[in-house]
């Protein structure tokens, strides 16, 4: 059980991570991680949406025939992508103002039909709420993680505005890393957030055949490389 | 003669394309007159292949008596040449001796032990060759053995004989020359000049065609000069310069040059209803018909900076190519490496005990300076192999497939109509070896030819066996069916 | 049996090895640039001496990383022609970061990280360019009046340094080119006719050179000098830049004819910005450009198209970047289509027919 | 006649109920058929509906408020407390301003009142012939027609060069406080390099060209309709 938890845990926020493994939702993602911010806030919506959906759709999975999941699955996608709209409109409207643009499009973000289709129709509501979670996380992670890169070099700020998102206490969060920093506008413009990407995926390799090497170094245990693709 | 003017209209229009300038580095063997006083040697080397095609079939045995010019070996299928004996002495075996070919592998081999008395086998020669008919011709040029001497080596009799069933118009003589260091054709068509016109006669009787063009670069003037005096009296024969240019020696360049047509892919220039002939097999083909001698020698440039005394030496078939240099005052510790044939489409030997065959144009021993071998660095796409590619293919990108394995993808480039000519490895910047890359991809794609081959003809098999049983089974059935019937009926 | 590799042919190599080839483009470049360097004095020969040295450096730096052999490749050229090329195209006076900055893009996000030499899908020095243009717009479009060496008005060795070392500021010596002084005039609505009223700009001076730019782009005349130098020497070939140039001019030719107060004539299309930079050196790049002749027609074509296109309605007033990236970008679709004929075959790959009667 | 009695109803209704029920426990079964998936598809779409139409009505005043609040935000910029008691977004008016100088055909200009008195108006308003495209401007005027606050509400021009015009980036937009028509020539309308009184930025003079221009039109529109708007009232 908990073993099965941890290995959900692990796969959504590493191994099987949305942008870094599986390299979808890129849309959102380059369009947002302009500042850290922005990345944050659009990963904890999305988050959100994914573990509702999962749930819904994990409670509804004996019901649904597979004729018409597609279908009903983006129903409740939209539905519940439109509700966190007008919630968000209302009481997060600062960070609406940066976001609205693309919180509409969390619907067309395939990682969350993907999760519907690969996982929540399939295994038990408790799972699949964890699932929608870690997976979340694993791309508020690789949102943050874009973000603080495109930030840091683009206009030499980390967590400008965070006051706007988690409210007046979280202001000490907001620093300016570079003083007098002239701004590098290609890192803050979607281009540098492919050029950041990709140098992310390459370090995330790069990690990745250092841990599986490093076993095999130790125990000197036949072991086949994990490769992530 | 109005025919001719309209090729002459041609000539000036087909422009080569591609090609190189390599430096001709001729000039150390070509003013210097063949040498035929060349000592005969211990032991003679005959490979039973000599040629493309099948191997010829010993007709001696060890311990043999042979004449010179006897028949060693006689060729086998309609691909084929024969072997004769290079002078008169003994079949000392028939052994596997190391081939002139750069793996260096050994062939079965005749060995000759010559006595020293160089004595002729009685030979039919012809007083008069034009009273022959096409096909005794053939057959007569076949008995000789004679094969292209350019270097490609097709046995020379298939060729006429096609040649004379497919309705040529043109005879092209390929004077051409276009590798650096060799001048044996130079230097032939210099001193043997009137041969070599009345071989092409001969040709051009054989085939039956109306005209012939000798085509001589225009970097050998004496050469041009001889021909033209000798070929004057004939009228059906031009001798015509051509640019020097690598590699104006391709046939179908020649072709395309000289009569404006261009040979298809896959196709022979025979298609076009031209034949192409070396002018060393012109001169073989006059000395078989007129005289009834054999190949059994040939003119070979033997130079490269690591030989004291470069110059054509006519030596009998069969000699080591290590004696032939000796000879020339060849310098081992200075040599770097070993080429038999033209440095751009010739071999490298791993080492000179190898024979003197009919195909041997050149051997070359060259210094590190004159090759001048350096890494390969990685490929910036420059372009220049592209304009030097006389057929028009993009080496680069084809490089680039092979590397990445994709076969296919660079046989759909044009892998197929690579002629191995090495003018792009000549002109890359980076010394990047394309045509190692070439030859190695077709080799490849032959394998895999003939391993699918065999899948296909293993499978043919079992399915015909499957079939066999199968109908073997039915007609049981059907008599048991017809004896049950029978049963019945009685 | 197959696998043996066979070591054949050929035995000598022709006279131009890669090294060689570099420094006779950077050869070609050396009266440009040195015109350049006199134009714009002091700060110009700082930041070219930043940029070059810092894209050699950052190559190195890779090279080490990626472990191969510095020496074999650090040695032919190309980091320092690139590095070259790039400061060519700064506004002279920029401040040294953006020269260390734009080597580095060049170099490492423009070539190594393709593979290195050879590799690369863009041109490295114009894809720094349009990075650099596109981050920093300030700094790149702020051009210095020419102020030669030696002159008057001309930076001392020292002020110089504080131009580019100092973040001193050119506001006093600010300028546009000419293209983009005539872009903001037609913008607001004037003639090119009144554009060029007041005579700061004159066609001879940007034929010459004597007009605000980037160290490559004022002298045409001495650009063009070292591409033909380079086309003598069979270094490039004649496709690129006479198809980019005769578009161009032929574009630039009937617009102007159709409306002559809207659309500059070819003369000042060929005379001045980046045009002749970029037919002769930088489209020609080996890598990034087709390698069959008529790949090179169509590509030299399309980025003469581009260029007009995007100087004539686009947002930026200099095409040239932009033009060629998007040209490179075609590269290999164009290399895959447009193939020379082979011999022996039609340009479909079909053999040819026999003649008639034959089979 | 049968009567409809309660009774009855409810055993129809219990019978039914039960022929649902059954329905449902071999689940399987019911999956593969038609009239079932055609309902599954109608519920999920109408609980979809529903529930968008509860979260409508529960979120739809906030949101209103939070708009209402930034547009407040925008006006406090350009129109300062202290000049007005009254509500301002409540005291819209529509002047139709084809041709005038705003580059809309209907602007629309809030009225600042104390003591029931006109004391400024704000309007939004188009600056034309930026590098980008328009830029559409706040514009603060009290009734002298003297300029309170510009500050440029949307825009595309390009970052780094045309955004100075934003406050977050530069002073710039601040120096028009205080101009008017009458205190600065027709001449005095134009940027520096053209003669004028007004800065450029450095590398870039499109965009401040644009504003400087579209600020003067605004005050001519202002002008125009001065009369009209003083004497407004509720």
């Amino acid at each position: 059980m908990s073993e099965s938890l941890s290995r959900i845990a692990k796969e959504g926020l590493w191994s099987n991570n949305i942008v870094f493994s599986q390299s979808i939702a890129l849309c959102p993602l380059l369009a947002v991680t302009g500042t850290t911010t922005n990345g944050l806030g659009m990963g904890l919506a999305t988050t959100a949406v994914l573990m509702v959906c999962n749930l819904l759709i994990s409670y509804g999975r004996l019901l649904i025939p597979s004729e018409i999941r597609i279908p009903v699955f983006v129903a409740l996608i939209a539905m519940v992508v439109t509700l966190v709209d007008m919630l968000m409109n209302a009481w997060l409207h600062e960070l609406h103002k940066v976001l609205g643009l693309f919180i509409p499009l969390i619907v067309t973000n395939c990682a969350i039909l993907g999760r519907a289709e690969a996982y929540a129709s399939r295994k038990p509501p408790v799972y699949a709420l964890f699932d929608g979670l870690m997976m979340g996380l694993g791309f508020t992670l690789a949102l943050v993680v874009l973000g603080a890169a495109r930030e840091v070099s683009g206009s030499g700020t980390l967590f400008a505005n965070a006051s706007l998102l988690l409210g007046q206490g979280f202001a000490w969060l907001e620093t300016t890393l570079i003083p007098e920093y002239r701004g590098f506008l290609l890192m803050a413009l979607p281009p540098g957030g492919f050029l950041m990407l990709g140098f992310i995926l390459a370090g995330k390799r790069l990690l990745d055949k250092r841990l599986a090497r490093r076993p095999l170094r130790n125990a000197a245990i036949e072991q086949p490389l994990a490769e992530n693709v | 003669m109005v025919v001719l003017d309209i090729n002459a209209l041609w000539r000036r229009r087909s422009k080569i394309r591609g090609g190189v300038h390599p430096e001709p580095r001729k000039e150390s063997t070509a003013d210097k007159p063949i040498v035929t006083d060349f000592p005969l040697p211990e032991r003679l080397y005959l490979p039973l292949q000599q040629h493309l095609g099948q191997p010829a079939e010993p007709v001696v045995r060890a311990g043999d008596k042979v004449l010179k010019g006897q028949l060693l070996a006689a060729s086998r299928g309609a691909v084929s040449a024969s072997v004769h004996a290079s002078t008169s002495g003994t079949v000392a075996g028939i052994e596997e001796y190391p081939a002139p070919h750069p793996s260096g592998l050994p062939t079965p081999t005749i060995v000759l032990e010559p006595d020293g008395e160089d004595r002729w086998i009685e030979g039919a020669g012809e007083a008069d060759p034009f009273s022959l008919t096409p096909e005794e011709l053939c057959a007569r040029v076949d008995q000789a053995g004679i094969v292209g001497l350019g270097g490609a080596a097709f046995p020379s009799a298939m060729k006429l004989n096609l040649g004379w069933r497919t309705r040529i118009n043109t005879l092209i003589i390929n004077g051409g020359e276009c590798e650096p260091y060799l001048t044996c054709d130079d230097r032939l068509m210099r001193e043997r000049a009137a041969e070599i016109v009345e071989g092409v006669r001969i040709m051009l009787h054989g085939l039956q065609c109306p005209t012939a063009l000798i085509a001589i670069e225009d970097n050998k003037p004496e050469a041009y000069a001889a021909m033209l005096d000798a070929a004057k009296k004939h009228g059906r024969i031009e001798v015509v310069q051509v640019p020097s240019l690598y590699p104006m020696g391709w046939e179908k360049n020649l072709v395309t040059h000289l009569t404006g047509k261009e040979v298809p892919a896959g196709g022979r220039p025979t298609d076009v209803g031209v034949l192409l002939h070396n002018v060393a097999t012109a001169y073989a083909v006059q000395r078989a018909v007129r005289y009834g001698r054999p190949l059994i020698s040939r003119v070979v440039t033997v130079s490269g900076e690591a030989v004291e005394a470069p110059r054509n030496v006519e030596a009998p078939l069969g000699t080591l190519l290590s004696e032939l240099l000796a000879f020339c005052g060849h310098k081992p510790e200075r040599t770097a490496r070993y080429v038999m044939g033209g440095p751009m489409m010739g071999d490298h030997l791993p080492h000179v005990q190898v024979p003197l065959v009919k195909r041997t144009s050149g051997i070359l021993a060259l210094t590190p300076e004159e090759i001048q071998a350096a890494d390969a660095r990685p490929c910036i796409r420059c372009g220049r192999c592209v304009s030097a590619c006389p057929v028009g293919l993009l080496p680069l990108e084809m490089m680039t497939r092979i590397r990445a394995g994709q076969l296919d993808a660079a046989v759909s480039f044009g892998l197929r109509d690579c002629i191995s000519c090495s003018s792009c490895s000549y002109v890359c910047p980076s010394r990047i070896p394309l045509v190692h890359y070439f030859k190695y991809a077709s080799g490849e794609l032959m394998a895999r030819q003939q391993a699918q081959q065999k899948t296909e003809q293993t499978n043919r098999l079992a399915e015909e066996k499957r079939r066999r049983l199968e109908r073997a089974k039915q007609a049981a059935a059907a008599r048991k069916a017809q004896a049950s019937a029978k049963e019945d009926a009685s | 049996m197959s696998k043996v590799y066979l070591p054949v042919a050929p035995l000598t190599g022709a006279d131009h090895p890669v090294q060689a080839i570099m420094a006779q483009v950077v050869l070609a470049l050396v009266p440009a640039t040195a015109f350049g360097l006199f134009l714009f004095g002091w700060p110009a020969l700082y930041l070219f001496l930043t940029t070059v040295l810092s894209a050699v450096l950052f190559e190195a730096v890779c090279l080490k990383l990626a472990g191969k052999p510095a020496s074999l490749f650090l040695l032919d050229g190309s980091a320092l022609l690139t590095g070259w090329l790039l400061a060519l195209s700064l506004p002279p006076w920029a401040p040294w970061w953006i020269g260390v900055t734009g080597a580095g893009l060049a170099i490492i996000v423009g070539k190594q990280i393709y593979g290195g030499i050879g590799q690369n899908l863009f041109n490295p020095a114009m894809l720094a360019r349009v990075a650099l243009l596109v981050s920093f717009p300030l700094e790149m479009t702020t051009w210095a009046q020419p102020a030669p060496l030696f002159s008057g008005q001309a930076p001392g060795l020292l002020q110089a340094l504080g131009i580019t070392f100092g973040g001193a500021g050119i506001d006093g010596f600010a300028s546009a080119t000419v293209i983009g002084h005539a872009k903001t005039e037609l913008s607001q609505g004037k003639t090119l006719v009144e554009a060029f009223a007041n005579g700061q700009f004159g066609l001879a001076g940007a034929w010459l050179g004597w007009i605000p730019g980037s160290l490559g782009e004022t002298s045409a005349l001495l650009v063009a000098v070292g591409g033909v130098w380079l086309l003598r020497k069979r270094i490039i070939t004649w496709h690129i830049p006479v198809s980019l140039l005769a578009t161009v001019a032929a574009l630039a030719t009937v617009f102007h004819l159709i409306d002559g107060d809207r659309y500059l004539g070819p003369l000042w299309h060929l005379g001045a910005g980046g045009v002749m930079l970029a037919a002769f050196f930088i489209a020609t790049d080996y890598v990034t450009s087709p390698g069959s002749p008529k790949g090179q027609l169509i590509f030299g074509a399309g980025c003469g198209l581009l260029i007009f296109v995007i100087r004539t309605w686009g947002g930026f007033p200099e095409g040239v970047g932009f033009a060629v990236l998007l040209m490179n970008a075609l590269t290999p679709v164009i290399d895959y289509y447009v193939r020379p004929r082979i011999y022996g075959r039609d340009y479909k790959g079909k053999p040819l027919k026999l003649p008639e009667g034959k089979e | 006649m049968i009567a409809l009695n309660k009774e009855t109803l409810l055993q129809f209704a219990l019978l039914r109920w039960q022929r649902l029920r059954r329905n449902f426990d071999d689940l399987d079964a019911l999956r593969q058929r038609l009239d079932y998936q055609t309902y599954l598809l109608a519920v999920c779409a109408l609980a979809a509906s529903l529930l968008l139409g509860i979260g409508d009505l529960v979120t739809k005043e906030a949101i209103a408020e939070r708009q209402a609040e930034d547009l407040r935000a925008t006006l406090g910029q350009v129109l300062p407390e202290a000049l007005y008691d009254n509500d301002v977004l409540a005291s819209l008016r529509v002047i139709p301003s084809a041709g005038e100088g705003t580059g809309l055909d209907r602007t629309e200009v809030f009225v600042a009142k104390k003591g029931g008195e006109v004391s400024a108006v704000a309007f939004k308003m188009l600056a034309t012939g930026g590098y980008a495209g328009d830029l559409t401007l706040m514009v603060g005027v009290d009734r002298d027609g003297k300029i309170l606050g510009v500050r440029v509400i949307s825009h595309a021009e390009t970052p780094g060069l045309g955004d100075k015009v934003e406050t977050s980036k530069s002073g710039w937009i601040l120096g028009f406080n205080g101009r008017s028509l009458s205190n600065t020539s027709p001449q005095g309308w134009r940027v520096k390099k053209d003669g004028g009184d007004f800065d450029q930025f450095a590398g870039a003079t499109i965009t401040p060209r644009a504003v400087v221009k579209g600020v003067e039109g605004g005050l001519k529109f202002f002008e125009r309709h001065r009369q009209e708007l003083l004497t407004a009232t509720e």
